[in-house]
């Protein structure tokens, strides 16, 4: 298989790689592990007339505690997330998800950046940017902003971010208190549903991802939770259009994100 | 577009087209055809090298995209003509039948037991996650590294 | 004198394959060669109304191409003709190359298109404009034969291809069934899998215009018949000037056996353009083209007298051959399958009946085990239903019904009901054995346990029997198929001793360069390293069969043991003459002749020597030592076992994780323990494969929704435990090796044992079937129906 | 597949109506589409552009308008072809005033042919749930601020 022609650009630096996407506009793609774009490319299903790598660009690459933050660069790959004694210390819950993603070699070259602008529907991270009430810090020509988890997931691959933007990092608020559980699609090990839970004092937090069409914050389970985890996990599917496929019916989808909800609560210490 | 990478220790500079991936390159360029490819979308392993001393998908890279790095694959595994402990334990066990998905199992047991040099059989297995063997049945293979991570001891 | 037979030598060719030598027929680059992209159809069924090549053919890069219009009259045949019940000749429309005004399924190729290099070729293909005009589908074999079912093809009504029936007269059967003490009846489809070799097909024709001869490298598992079809049947070239090469194969499991259209394609394609050109299938289309497996929807239902032993068993399925009739796909549901209804049990009344019908699907055809699996899943997974229906022990079941050993020699072989005679058996030693592997008793402690903490523990059985090592010619002859299923087996003994072997058979993972080098090392007494195993090329090798349904070393090896008996035979010759003694008083051992009773003797070596510098040599006996021979079995061969798996259900999600897995099997004699090991192991990956994991699904309109690894699923290294193996000996009492065949075994036996466990874990919750693959969605609906 | 869904606009079943019913309307608030060129008879030629995650392309095709009862129901029928596979809808729309609203309760079955119908499966479901969303909103959004 071989992608239909397109130009490659490297960039050198994000500033470059912004002028880049504004000169070749929609017809341009970027490309930072590419794990989820080539394969696309080779089967055809996209062919981008520019694809600029962000791959190499310095600086995206750092892992940085910042107050009660960790800052993660965008192009962190998941290996690097899965093994970082900072985020296994401060953020366990990430490095754990970081550690569920795809297999060692795509844990390798896929970056945490790609993926969240990517938005697969079943996407890990989701479910722990959601829980943890990270920021996604992304720049445009315009300049930068921050978007939550929340207005950041906005449906099937789509995503709060503008065709001229691109991430830049991801803002986490530590939490030593978290546990995100999956249950594997046996194909793709893509979520068929994971639960990211997190505890804060005496409030708890729960991102599903697999779930509907774009990660969510499970805001009826967090209500509802007196300590009984499996009266509140009930309400994980509450309002929720569920997603269905040949693997799992939109009905057997929603009573797996119940049990995971109510595993993953029970699982904070 | 030229590239400059360092494969199996020997330097190359090539002119190579955008759409190219990297296992294309090593195959189709460099000649290393014992880089196989399986789906070409990284989901079977076949493809599996090294780069920059970690396991990757070389189907699902580009080769404009690998410039500048180190690569190892299959047929640098062996120093100096001793095989690779791998390369032995993999003769030794029994861990391959048709010998097609075996340069992506030993590239990518060289990557794991790189970073983990006591897998227990849970690691390991979850380890090949990205592989696909459709002869074995895992068990060899298994095995296989499991002997080589004792012999690397 | 064994110094290799028995032993697990590692195997040779793996030197070359651990350091990434292998030869693949991609890895080949041929000076001049052009590369063929496929335009294929999006619809499964589709009348084409026209092709626009206009702007492709103007693309840069592109060289040629072609369309059903330049060589739709061209097309692949089916090698076994099975008629209708009535006597009525199979259906049997033409299969061409490219489509001919209609697509029939997903993914058959339209168009091709022949470009400098493969960008080209892939551009191209996306610029060919094809008018389809969409008909109905139908992918279903039970939906194919009601009336108004789309048609697949016009001149076959109701879309069936043939029916058929093996077995004692339906009316018995039906009689007996009706009058049983306890009747277990299950309805249930024996789903369609994919084989996924994970080297996809490839193939490089190479025609030479000045000498009008044909070079193809393929990646097939038998050169030979691949040749035969293409010259006689295909495209009608003539069979001395074509060539066909089958270096490594990655991989087969059945897909590689049949002669597929695009390789008589890029052969005809070479040719027009006078150039080498290459295909090479990516993984899409290795879901839509290469040949699937199963797919058959039945009724089985099997009758029992009050002490449990069975009366009856009749079987009804529809079997879905796809839209073309892929090379052996007309054996697979009948005479692969029919004829393995006796399993290991004394069944006294048998039917069979079946019928193969088209769909708007890719072509079925054998997938490691081809008919057996279906057949050991209907009779296993009866006899562990029937078990909990009537509260008996599985295992006790089994044992009542079992056919006594017998060893084919003292005791006759074994007449089943269903046309075959078992060689030899001994179904209780593999079972005792298994048993005492796992501790059945301390199982059933730990399940009643498990009941309690969510955690559902199953044991599930399969003792399966199979037919393999095929096939006696005569016998199949007369059953219709339309080759012998002999072997060749070439031993040249080269001057200094050293031997080259030449097998028709075909190794894409079975390690014969080293099993066939063990036994004729002993053989004739020299070391292994004189020993070469040379397959894979038609220039080189005598016409082969090739490999599949377990056959290499029964029969393969065997026509390589009759050359060695006349190597044998005519050293002795020459030994007599250079000792100086009569024939009858020499006797050949640890590669010497030797004068009985004396310490004189001749070696190996010496007498291969003379045969060639013959300056003191017998007179009238022609020099050289080099025989070919060709080994037609009498009878196929009955490899058999004991399979227990056990799983552990989640409760909560349905879950279903395989804890153990044990195997003990009887493959009559073993060459090399080693392999035969590899060879079990991968095969019962494939049975957990197909019993949890692996199913092709088609959607409403045709189109194949498990296209991808990220839909289709296979065991992955943590889906699957070690495997816990052992094996019995009872020798194939009509084959020079006593073996029998291990390569299928595994697959054959595992299927069954896993489901059956999954049953064994869940039924006390009053579920009574689940559908495979045994997905958590699908048991967690059977937990909570 | 199946498509069904019900969505609630805040105008009455007369206005939604009438935004329906124009092509210009139509071409702005169904996803993707870049040119609506009327072809008479309720039909039009459509050109879209499919950009979800990994798919991207370009459609051509047809849009029609069948079956319909002013103010009540209609059907719209798509068909669009791509190198990449084809799609095809049918999909029916009752419309129920619901005192100062309008309930727009929709039925149907979308056809995937080629690639999109062989790699989109795990997906397709929540794609038809997000473009019908799409749909929807921004027709509420295009009647709302007319």
């Amino acid at each position: 298989m071989i992608p239909a022609k397109f130009e490659y650009i490297k960039a050198s630096s994000v500033s470059e790689a912004l002028a880049l996407l504004d000169k070749h506009g929609d017809d341009a793609q970027l490309i930072a592990g590419g794990h989820s774009l080539v394969p696309a490319m080779k089967l055809r299903l996209n062919q981008p007339g520019t694809v600029i790598d962000i791959g190499k660009i310095p600086g995206l690459n750092s892992i940085k505690e910042d107050g009660d933050d960790l800052v993660i660069g965008a192009n962190c790959t998941h290996h690097q997330i899965a093994t970082s004694p900072i985020v296994k210390q401060k953020l366990n819950v990430l490095a754990q998800t970081a550690k569920s993603i795809g297999d060692i070699q795509v844990r390798n070259k896929g970056t945490i950046g790609g993926s969240l602008a990517h938005a697969d529907p079943a996407a890990d991270y989701p479910a722990v940017i959601l829980a943890s009430d990270a920021k996604i810090e992304v720049e445009g020509i315009n300049g930068k902003r921050s978007i939550s988890g929340s207005d950041f997931f906005q449906g099937i691959y789509a995503t709060a971010l503008g065709s001229h933007e691109m991430i830049i990092a991801i803002r986490i608020p530590k939490a030593s208190n978290g546990v995100y559980l999956k249950f594997s699609h046996p194909a793709s090990r893509f979520a068929v549903v994971g639960c990211a839970a997190i505890k804060n004092g005496a409030g708890i937090s729960i991102g599903l991802t697999g779930v509907a069409d774009h990660a969510y914050r499970a805001s009826a389970v967090e209500r509802a939770y007196d300590g009984d985890a499996k009266a509140a996990s009930e309400h994980a599917v509450d309002g929720v259009a569920v997603m269905s496929d040949n693997f799992a019916s939109s009905e057997y989808r929603s009573h797996l994100a119940k049990v995971f909800t109510e595993r993953a609560l029970s699982a904070l210490g | 577009m030229q590239i400059k990478v360092s494969v199996n220790g020997k330097e190359h500079i090539s002119d190579v087209v955008p759409m190219m991936s990297l296992a294309s390159y090593l195959r189709e360029v460099l000649l290393l055809t014992g880089t196989h490819i399986g789906c070409d979308t990284s989901s079977c392993g076949a493809c599996t090298i090294t780069l920059d001393g970690k396991a990757v998908k070389s189907c699902t890279i580009l080769a404009v995209q690998a410039d500048g790095s180190e690569i190892t694959t299959i047929e640098g595994l062996a120093k100096n003509g001793e095989m690779h402990p791998l390369q032995s334990a993999f003769k030794e066990n029994h861990g391959l039948q048709c010998g097609f998905c075996t340069p992506g199992m030993i590239m990518t047991a060289s990557g794991l037991l790189d970073e983990n040099p006591n897998p227990s059989e849970d690691e390991i297995r979850h380890g090949l996650e990205g592989n696909f063997c459709r002869c074995t049945g895992y068990h060899n293979i298994v095995k296989s590294i499991q002997h080589a991570a004792e012999s690397m001891k | 004198m064994s110094n290799y037979i028995g032993k697990s030598i590692k195997r040779r060719e793996d030197n070359r394959f651990i350091t990434g030598k292998g030869k693949y027929t991609d890895d080949l680059v041929l000076t001049g060669m052009t590369h063929l992209a496929f335009v294929r159809s999006p619809y499964a069924h589709a009348k084409i109304k026209n092709i626009n090549t206009k702007a492709a053919l103007a693309h840069p890069g592109v060289v040629a191409i072609y369309t059903g219009d330049d060589c739709g009259n061209f097309g692949v045949p089916c090698g076994w003709q099975v008629n209708f019940k009535n006597g009525d000749t199979m259906k049997e429309p033409p299969h061409p190359l490219l489509a001919v005004g209609k697509a029939r399924h997903v993914g058959e190729n339209v168009a091709a298109v022949i470009a400098e290099t493969l960008q080209a070729a892939r551009d191209a293909v996306e610029l060919v404009e094809v008018d389809y005009d969409e008909l109905p589908t139908v992918t279903d074999a039970k939906a194919a034969i009601q009336p108004g079912a789309p048609q697949v093809h016009d001149d076959v009504p109701n879309n069936i291809v043939f029916d058929f029936q093996i077995g004692n007269p339906k009316d018995e059967v039906n009689a007996a069934i009706e009058s049983a003490s306890h009747v277990t009846k299950l309805n249930f489809k024996n789903q369609r899998l994919s084989p996924n070799a994970i080297e996809p097909r490839s193939y490089i024709a190479d025609y030479d215009v000045n000498a009008d001869k044909y070079t193809l490298y393929t990646s097939t598992q038998n050169p030979h018949l691949i040749r035969l079809l293409m010259c006689a049947f295909v495209l009608g070239l003539p069979e001395h000037k074509v060539r066909v090469i089958s270096h490594d194969v990655g991989g087969g499991f059945g897909s590689k056996i049949y002669h597929y259209t695009e390789e008589a394609l890029v052969t005809w394609v070479s040719k027009q353009i006078g150039r080498p050109v290459k295909w090479t299938s990516d993984r899409s289309e290795a879901f839509l083209t290469d040949a699937h497996g199963r797919d058959h929807v039945t009724t089985a239902e099997m009758g029992f007298d009050d002490n449990g032993k069975i009366v009856a068993f009749r079987v009804h399925s529809e079997a879905n051959l796809g839209a073309y009739l892929s090379t052996f796909s007309t054996a697979c549901p009948t005479y692969l399958h029919g004829t393995l209804a006796q399993g290991c049990y004394t069944t006294p009344l048998i039917n069979v009946d079946i019928t193969a019908v088209f769909t708007n699907t890719t072509p079925v055809d054998a997938y490691r085990g081809a008919g057996r699996p279906e057949m050991t899943y209907i009779l296993e997974h009866l006899m562990d239903t029937a078990a909990l229906e009537m509260k008996r022990d599985p295992v006790e079941l089994r044992r009542i019904n079992f056919i006594p050993a017998f060893d084919g020699v003292n005791q006759p072989g074994y007449q089943t009901q269903v046309a075959l005679q078992y060689d030899s058996g001994n179904y209780h030693a593999t079972l005792d054995r298994a048993l005492e592997m796992l501790d059945y008793k301390q199982f059933r402690k730990d399940q009643e346990e498990s009941r309690t903490n969510g955690k559902l523990l199953g044991i599930g059985f399969s003792t399966y029997i199979e037919a393999c090592g095929i096939a006696p010619s005569a016998v199949v002859g007369s059953l219709g198929a339309r080759a012998g299923l002999y072997e060749s087996g070439h031993v040249r003994v080269q001057p200094t001793g050293k031997v080259s072997v030449f097998t028709g058979s075909h190794s894409h993972g079975q390690g014969h360069e080293t099993s066939y080098a063990q036994f004729v090392a002993d053989t004739l007494g020299i070391p292994i390293d004189d020993v070469d195993i040379i397959h894979g090329d038609t220039n080189e090798v005598a016409f082969g069969m090739g490999t599949y349904g377990s056959r290499s070393l029964a029969v393969g090896g065997s026509a390589i043991m009759k050359s060695l008996d006349k190597i044998i035979e005519k050293g002795a010759k020459i030994a007599a003459h250079k000792l100086e003694a009569a024939e009858a008083d020499l006797e050949f051992a640890e590669g010497k002749w030797t004068v009985k009773g004396t310490d004189k003797s001749i070696t190996f070596g010496d007498v291969s020597l003379t045969a060639y510098v013959p300056h003191d040599y017998p007179a009238g006996l022609e020099p050289g030592l080099d025989f070919s021979s060709f080994y037609d079995p009498t009878n196929f061969t009955y490899p058999f076992g004991t399979h227990i798996a056990v799983v552990e259900v989640d409760k909560d999600t349905g879950k279903v994780s395989l804890k153990r897995f044990i195997a003990c099997d009887d493959v009559g004699n073993v060459i090399n323990p080693m392999i035969v090991d590899g060879q079990i192991h991968g095969g019962v990956a494939q049975g957990v494969g197909q019993a949890l994991l692996e199913g092709v699904v088609y959607d409403e309109n045709g189109q194949m929704i498990t296209g991808s690894y990220m839909d289709y699923a296979m065991p992955r290294a943590d889906d699957l435990p070690f495997f816990e193996t052992d094996r019995k000996v009872t020798p194939c009492p009509h084959n020079p090796l006593g073996v029998k065949g291990a390569g299928e075994a595994g697959t054959i036996g595992a299927t069954p044992a896993v489901a059956n466990a999954v049953m064994d874990a869940i039924s006390h919750l009053g579920i009574k079937d689940i559908q495979m693959p045994i997905t958590p969605e699908r048991v967690w609906r059977a937990m909570n129906s | 597949m199946i498509v069904q869904g019900r969505y609630r606009i805040l105008a009455s079943a007369t206005d939604v109506w009438i935004h329906l019913m124009d092509p210009e309307v139509l071409k702005k608030v169904t996803p993707g589409i870049s040119e609506l060129m009327p072809l008479g008879d309720d039909k039009y030629k459509a050109t879209s552009k499919i950009k979800i995650g990994p798919v991207n392309g370009s459609f051509e095709g047809q849009l029609e308008l069948i079956e319909k009862i002013e103010n009540k129901t209609a059907t719209i029928v798509v068909n669009q072809t791509s190198k990449i596979g084809n799609v095809s809808a049918e999909i029916k729309m009752h419309l129920e005033a619901i005192e100062n609203t309008t309930e727009i309760v929709y039925q149907g079955e979308a056809k995937l042919s080629g690639k999109l119908a062989m790699m989109g499966q795990r997906i397709i479901g929540g794609v038809i749930t997000s473009l019908s969303k799409q749909f929807f909103e921004s027709l509420n959004k295009e009647i709302i601020n007319s």
